[in-house]
């Protein structure tokens, strides 16, 4: 319905350097290619748009799609598992939203010898870990987040930051972390008084803020994960404290309305949609051998009131009345 | 006790229903394998038999551990923290070992001394905790979850620990004899082993007795808090073993390596007809129990049975395998 | 009835004095082995983080304690008395997402089609979210109590099946769209400084204070979880006291599933999980909740309820590093479980 | 008076009639074909050997289990369907062998469980109280109401149990060996109480192994052998020899062995031993080689822990234990073990036996750490099966199969399992705890026949026993114990049940004084 995804405003980084770029996906495959695609879990709404780009791309192309969840970032043995599982049911490619991605580098090097072409998506790998790839480097997403705040805060103002990266463990949520300590480094204002880490529900965020709110008086910047920033809401009103700044590390449908309603001060995205959509291209071109980019790496932003429609937003969220759908039929 | 059973039963043929139900789980799993086949051939064909065979091996030597302690009346909900402990452990250890330069079997025997001697500390935490303070399984192993989880975390800084050798990965997964993998060499081995341990030890005799009834075991002079420290070793170090293959099977420690693994071991055990109540179980029931998770996962995932509707059906499952384990053991009497 | 003979009047005195005898010596410890060292632990815990960080006694985190613990102890009194009865309950995290998914589904549901009607929609989702925990409940106490299944078992099957239906419901996409009045009045409100959930703990606290103490079922809780047999022989009928404590257990979960979508707005799968499951259990155990059965009163679980949340709470007014909470809060849990066991040891006779 | 019992219709019919009731569990015919009948105002004496089924028959009367055949009428009526419930409700009162208590209730909660006043589910205590204080006081028991079961020694959780079953209307009492964990005093009670029910039209059944009390009591008797109704005799005309004889088909003259005492050195020698929990206080006493020395003494005297103590499963406070001249200090089971010292539990499902594991495991328990059933840790079970197969043919243990679990086996033949770890090992030192507690006639003789060996061998024996003329007729001395001290040392001719009831009120009047 709205503007076509593509061509893609992306950074072209295989090279090593990221260099802008646009890109445009194949029209049709040559053959209806079983494509196997896997993903840590399917719980907020970040994974459902990854899966959204999948899907309608798979559609599109005419390609059949088995998607699994792996249920959590706790469950790396199931994904281990489930990337087995793909390999011998004969997949012809595979598309894997890593749980970690140096726990699956021995998983990669199998397929490799096997001759299935493997394609990483939104999850960051080591490096040339995999013939293709497309992900927003997450340290990287986390100094674009300090970096948007930066930009918001009056010259003087004094930043009394507490962090609330996610699960301790993950990965993903000390690289975040990581990235935003760097840019806010840059501010001698911007202080960092504490690192929550903890489970990314609401509930437990909810009682991690609310401790932080006595833990910290001076606190007045929230930073974390998209649960937190959902928890912060009620939390702040009901401390009585107007002045907090949220910023979200990723992007949820609870952010957008936040935002809108200006509950909160940005939040991040990487395009989510886009990179499901251009990893089933990139799963083709391998198949079918024909000139692939290795790493893409969408253009990550910060969404805030005044860039917010500007944003095309189908590329950052499935639309609210599509449910998942985990495997798709070529027709 | 058949010389006295030869009274007819009401049924039919009550010979052949014996054995079914007495085989009623094996069966099940041949079953359960066929149904899979008949929507998605690939189930039976060798690469996916084998690996099945090789899932199942992380997942039965897990359930091993948790059936030694379930013996005993106990269980272990450390033992998923404990995996990713002892991989991040036995990876940092490795990967300094290769920063220094030292030689490969050096960096190797670091990494198992490393990675078996966090178990080992863990298992006897746990056991001394247990035994020696009367503290029930329960808190215990959750006191060292939450400590295990915290050490994991904070050795490794959250990220995937990188640079373990090659030739550890090699040595406990890449490597084959005779075309079958490493990890089902190790957990074959370790299930011989362990089986012969419980049925021909005097410590396996004793297992099975102060699971039984611990004040007899107490009374007979059986030395019950040994063996108890003993048992949450053994548990913590095949824990140790299972992580460290799955660590050359991802090729990186992995501070959230174990995630749920704990209660799935757990129900692996259960399922294959150990029993909770203590006293009945052994590398069989651990074995047969995790094949059957892993036929059920693997034939879900074959046949493309969405995410969701697998806990489901795995749940229910789960329930239905400890009921038909309950009515072969009734049928025994 | 009249003594038969001198010589049995003789004996029966000091057989009389000889048990008040023995009654007494326990009588100078009674009080605590009754209640255990855990009040003695809360205390000092209170009294040390009073000492080092006054923001510790600032309202507004009493306040947040005072919620936490409320959430917890409704659920761990359901838990509770599922384990006295000699089960297990390791479905409630998975019933708080539920209860919380379908809730707010419902609500939502229901004020897009009569739109206005908040009440309406409120008294459904409320309806609906409790039914959910009843009914996996219902099925968790049928399993045990007519197919024989260890609780530990069928709770752990139910538990994966819960998940995975809150999980269908929503797609993994939390649930929007409930009234207002249902998250103003009922998560966020306060009476007199206290929030509601703190009320409804209360509630739920007296409630089974009273079950436990002075009704049938409560009776034959305990009954059943300390000798099963027995009770069958004594003439109770055990499965439908066992169907009860599941559903009870169901029901409590699900009511803290709705307190908890109600303050954080918005129906989430998330809700819950092993964390709250495992928490609750600890509180359950902590509180002197015999894993063996028949033993335990609520009252202290829910004063193991508010030591567990204190303790969390403590270490991130104390600036611990999150990743070495962990650390502290499993070395004190058992700590003081072992403490509290050893005391018990000292006291008792062998 | 709350033992409310409404007399009976008069009619000239049994107050309880069964007849054909057949029983099967799963491979064994616990009943086949039973016919009984009990009158109103009768006692009748159920007799059989260990795993006659007299359990399991009491179990269909009250309605745990539905028997698979037979009819069974009650007060003239055909009762179909019958459960616990409803038993009590129509006035069937079981006590049951193994207790129906709840360990963690105290026994008010106990005596009305699953009777409880209460009003649209919610309790009353006050009259529950009231209720149970009476009934406690009627029955002259030494029972606190508040105190919880658990903490209750074996003979008080037995009244209480008897008490749970005088609650409310009573017609028909049975009794499963109730005075197997009582002693002389309380077991004076219960007859007493015994009579008066008679007295009011109630009818009892009563299973005991014990020839004293059905002597005592029995109107008539039933033999049950292997399930099956043997005969029902009029208890006048019946003698001892004739009831054992039908009970176990042969023929038994007497019930305790002569045993010739030689007394040698002193083995084991305890001197002013305190026990850290009270309950034994400055003991002195000695047990030597070649002689069994008893101990005897009212419920609760602390005899069970001071045998328990020597063997290493009580503290000790203060005091010494020698064996063989050398001071004993801490022990523990193992160390007893090693040093020559076994100890038969009271209780046998509680302490002494693994019920699921065979009774080949349950056998070799004890010496394991021996290399003749171990290596290096690893068992040498051909050796074992054949040395456990040996002692259990020697033990004439039935069935002879010693794959069998214990729990598959009867009471006696389950002591025969415990006194097999006597023969598994080198031993010089025997605690035996209330050896004969549930156990037939023949097995008690088994067993007596077991300890002559025993001190014929030159062994030292401890018998403790709570029924007197066990003790009496065994011991070559007995301690009488009381209130935690021994109370007297009886031997030879002063060795009388007179002169035991003497020390215990000797003891009475001095402390009184
Ligand atoms: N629940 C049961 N399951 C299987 N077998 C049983 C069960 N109860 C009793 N039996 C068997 O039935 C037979 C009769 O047992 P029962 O307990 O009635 O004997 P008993 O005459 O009471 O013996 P005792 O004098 O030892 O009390 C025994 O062989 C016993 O093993
Ligand atoms: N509930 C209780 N609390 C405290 N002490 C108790 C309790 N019940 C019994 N005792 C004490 O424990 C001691 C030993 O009791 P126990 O009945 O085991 O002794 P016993 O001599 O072995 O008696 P028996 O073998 O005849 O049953 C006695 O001093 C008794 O008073
Ligand atoms: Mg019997
Ligand atoms: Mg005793």
């Amino acid at each position: 319905a709205d503007a076509p995804w593509f061509p893609m405003k992306i950074y072209d980084s295989s090279s090593g350097t990221p260099k802008p770029a646009e890109y445009t996906p194949l029209a049709k495959a040559e053959k209806p290619h079983t494509i196997c695609v896997l993903f840590p879990h399917m719980k907020d709404s970040f994974w459902v748009a990854v899966a959204y780009g999948v899907v309608k791309q798979a559609q599109a192309m005419g390609v059949n799609m088995n998607l699994y969840e792996a249920g959590g970032y706790e469950n790396l043995p199931k994904q281990l598992s489930q990337f087995d599982d793909c390999m011998a049911s004969g997949a012809d490619a595979i598309v894997v939203g890593a749980i970690s991605g140096a726990g699956l580098m021995k998983k990669f090097e199998e397929a490799k010898a096997k001759g299935i072409p493997v394609v990483g998506v939104t999850n960051p790998l080591p490096p040339d870990a995999l013939p293709a790839a497309n992900y927003v480097d997450f340290t990287a997403m986390g100094e674009v987040t300090g970096e948007g705040l930066l930009a918001q805060a009056k010259p003087d103002e004094a930043l009394n930051i507490v962090t609330f990266p996610g699960p301790a463990g993950s990965g993903w949520a000390e690289s975040f972390n990581e990235g935003f300590k760097k840019a806010v480094a840059k501010n001698p204002k911007a202080k960092i008084l504490g690192e929550k880490f903890g489970d990314s529900g609401v509930a437990v965020q909810l009682q991690l803020i609310q401790d932080a709110l006595q833990a910290y008086p001076s606190m007045n910047v929230i930073w974390g994960t998209a649960p937190t920033a959902e928890a912060a809401i009620g939390a702040v009103q009901e401390a009585g404290r107007p002045d907090m700044k949220i910023i979200s590390s990723y992007e949820n449908q609870a952010m957008l309305d936040a935002l809108n309603r200006g509950d909160i001060l940005a939040f991040a995205t990487q395009y989510p949609v886009g990179e499901g959509a251009i990893a089933i291209d990139q799963a083709v071109r391998l198949i079918e051998k024909k000139p692939v980019m290795k790493l893409v790496q969408p253009i990550a932003a910060v969404i805030d009131k005044t860039t917010v429609p500007k944003v095309q937003m189908d590329l950052v969220l499935a639309p609210a009345s599509w449910t998942p759908v985990y495997s798709v039929k070529a027709k | 006790m058949s010389d006295i059973d030869a009274a007819p039963s009401p049924s039919g043929l009550p010979a052949l229903r014996r054995l079914a139900v007495q085989a009623a789980l094996p069966i099940a799993l041949v079953l359960l394998l066929l149904a899979f086949a008949a929507v998605d051939m690939r189930v039976l064909s060798l690469a996916n038999l084998l690996n099945i065979a090789q899932q199942t091996s992380y997942l039965a030597l897990f359930a091993m551990a948790q059936t030694v302690v379930i013996l005993t009346r106990g269980f272990d909900l450390a033992l998923g923290p404990t995996v990713s402990m002892v991989s991040v452990g036995a990876a940092l250890a490795m990967a300094s070992g290769v920063a220094a330069g030292y030689d490969p079997g050096l960096v190797l025997l670091m990494g198992l001394a490393a990675g078996f001697g966090l178990g080992i500390a863990c298992g006897t935490f746990n056991g001394a905790v247990i035994a020696l303070l009367g503290v029930s399984p329960f808190v215990a192993t959750l006191g060292s979850y939450n400590i295990a989880i915290g050490i994991a975390t904070t050795l490794s800084g959250g990220r995937p620990v990188q640079g373990v050798p090659d030739l550890f990965s090699h040595l406990f997964y890449g490597g084959s004899i005779a075309g079958i993998p490493a990890a089902i060499l190790i957990a074959a081995l370790v299930g011989i082993v362990l089986h012969l341990v419980l049925t021909r030890t005097v410590y396996g005799r004793a297992l099975y007795v102060i699971g039984t009834n611990p004040r007899a075991a107490a009374v007979a002079g059986l030395p019950v808090k040994a063996i108890l420290v003993a048992t949450y070793i053994l548990c913590s170090t095949l824990a140790a073993l299972g992580a460290l293959m799955m660590t050359a099977r991802t090729g990186s420690g992995e501070p959230n390596l174990g995630g749920s693994l704990s209660l799935q071991a757990i129900a692996a055990a259960v399922v294959g007809g150990t029993s909770l109540a203590g006293g009945r179980g052994g590398v069989g029931t651990a074995v047969v129990g995790a094949l059957f998770v892993t036929i059920l996962s693997n034939g879900m995932n074959l046949t493309r049975i969405d995410g969701y509707v697998q806990m489901v059906v795995l749940g229910a499952i789960v329930i239905a395998g400890v009921v038909l384990d309950r009515i072969r053991l009734e049928q025994r009497g | 009835m009249t003594p038969t003979t001198g010589a049995t009047t003789g004996t029966t005195a000091p057989g009389t004095a000889h048990s008040l005898a023995s009654a007494a010596r326990p009588h100078s410890l009674g009080l605590l082995r009754r209640i255990g060292f855990l009040p003695v632990l809360l205390v000092a815990l209170v009294a040390g983080m009073a000492a080092t960080d006054p923001q510790f006694y600032g309202p507004i985190n009493i306040l947040n304690i005072l919620r936490n613990t409320a959430f917890l102890t409704i659920v761990a009194c359901g838990q509770a008395m599922v384990i006295i009865a000699g089960g297990f309950d390791l479905s409630v995290g998975a019933v708080v997402a539920l209860a919380s998914v379908v809730s707010a589904k419902v609500m939502a549901v229901t004020l897009a089609a009569f739109p206005g009607s908040e009440g309406l929609a409120t008294a459904a989702g409320v309806a609906a979210g409790l039914g959910a925990g009843l009914a996996v409940g219902l099925v968790n106490g049928l399993c045990v109590a007519r197919l024989k299944v260890s609780g530990f078992i069928v709770t752990l099957g139910t538990m994966s099946a819960t998940t995975g239906v809150a999980l269908m419901i929503t797609s993994g996409i939390p649930v929007y769209g409930m009234p207002q009045g249902f998250v103003k009045e009922f998560g966020r409100a306060q009476f007199l400084g206290l929030p509601t959930a703190v009320y409804a703990a209360l509630l739920v606290l007296a409630l089974m204070v009273f079950i436990q103490r002075r009704t049938l079922f409560g009776r034959y809780v305990y009954a059943i979880g300390g000798n099963a047999d027995a009770a069958v022989v004594s003439g109770v009928s055990i499965n439908r006291h066992l169907v009860g404590t599941y559903m009870l257990s169901g029901l409590l979960a699900a009511l803290t599933g709705l307190l908890l979508t109600a303050q954080v707005g918005s129906g989430q799968a998330s809700l819950g999980g092993d964390r709250m499951m495992l928490q609750s259990i600890a509180a359950a155990v902590i509180g002197g909740v015999s894993l063996r059965g028949g033993i335990g009163r609520v009252e202290i679980v829910a004063l193991s309820a508010l030591f567990l949340t204190i303790l969390g709470n403590a270490l991130n007014l104390l600036h611990i590093d999150s990743r070495l909470q962990p650390v502290f809060l499993g070395a004190i849990m058992v700590a003081a479980v072992a403490l509290d066991e050893l005391g018990r040891r000292r006291n008792a006779r062998v | 008076m709350d033992i409310d019992t409404t007399t009976p219709p008069p009619t000239d019919a049994p107050l309880l009639a069964l007849s054909g009731i057949s029983k099967r569990f799963t491979g064994v015919k616990a009943l086949d074909g039973v016919d009984l009948d009990v009158k109103a105002g009768e006692l009748h004496v159920l007799f059989g050997e260990n795993g006659a089924g007299k359990s399991t028959l009491i179990n269909v009367i009250s309605g745990t289990f539905p028997p698979d055949e037979g009819s069974f009428r009650f007060g003239g009526e055909e009762i179909r369907h019958l459960t616990p419930q409803r038993a009590r409700a129509i006035g069937i009162s079981p006590v049951f062998q193994e207790f129906s208590l709840v360990p963690s209730l105290t026994v008010e909660e106990n005596l009305f469980l699953g009777r409880e006043a209460s009003v649209g589910g919610v309790l009353r205590a006050g009259e529950m109280r009231r209720r149970a204080a009476a009934l406690i006081e009627e029955l002259g028991f030494d029972l606190d109401p508040g105190a919880r079961v658990d903490r209750l020694s074996r003979a008080h959780q037995q009244m209480t149990e008897i008490a749970k079953a005088l609650l409310g209307k009573v017609r028909l009492l049975i009794l499963d060996e109730p005075t197997a964990s009582l002693t002389e005093r309380e077991t004076g009670r219960l007859f007493e109480l015994i009579a008066r029910l008679k007295d009011q039209g109630v009818g009892l059944i009563y299973v005991s192994h014990r020839m004293r009390e059905i002597r005592a009591l029995a109107d008539r008797v039933t033999v049950l052998r292997d399930g099956r109704h043997i005969r029902t005799l009029d208890a006048a005309t019946a003698t001892d020899g004739d009831l054992v004889e039908l009970m176990t088909g042969r023929r038994i003259d007497v019930l305790f062995p002569e045993i010739p005492h030689a007394p040698g050195k002193v083995v084991v020698d305890v001197e002013n031993l305190t026990l850290a929990d009270g309950t034994v206080k400055e003991v002195n006493l000695y047990a030597r080689a070649g002689e069994i020395t008893g101990i005897a003494g009212l419920v609760g005297c602390g005899k069970s822990e001071l045998v328990r103590a020597i063997y290493g499963l009580e503290p000790v406070a203060d005091g010494t234990v020698r064996i063989h001249g050398t001071p004993y200090e801490a022990p523990t089971a193992r160390q007893s073990l090693k040093r020559g010292i076994a100890y038969f539990p009271a209780n046998r499902v509680a302490e002494g036996l693994a019920l699921s594991r065979p009774i080949r495991e349950n056998a070799s328990l004890t010496a394991l750490d021996l290399d003749r059933f171990a290596r290096f840790g690893v068992l040498r079970q051909g050796a074992e099966r054949s040395a456990v197969g040996a002692i259990m043919e020697r033990l004439k243990l039935r069935p002879p199969n010693i794959e069998r679990p214990v729990g598959a086996l009867s009471g006696g033949n389950r002591q025969k399992v415990m006194l097999g770890r006597a023969l598994t090992r080198e031993l010089s030192v025997f605690l035996f705890d209330e050896p004969s507690v549930g156990i037939d006639v023949g097995a008690k003789l088994e067993v007596y026949a077991f300890m002559k060996a025993l001190v014929e061998a030159g062994a030292a024996v401890i018998v403790v026993s709570s029924e007197l003329p066990e003790v009496l007729a065994l011991s070559n001395r007995l301690y009488v114990m009381h209130h935690g001290r021994v109370a007297a040392e009886l031997t030879g001719a002063d060795k009388t049940e007179q002169n035991v009831l003497a020390s215990f009120f000797r003891e009475e009047m001095t402390e009184a004084a």
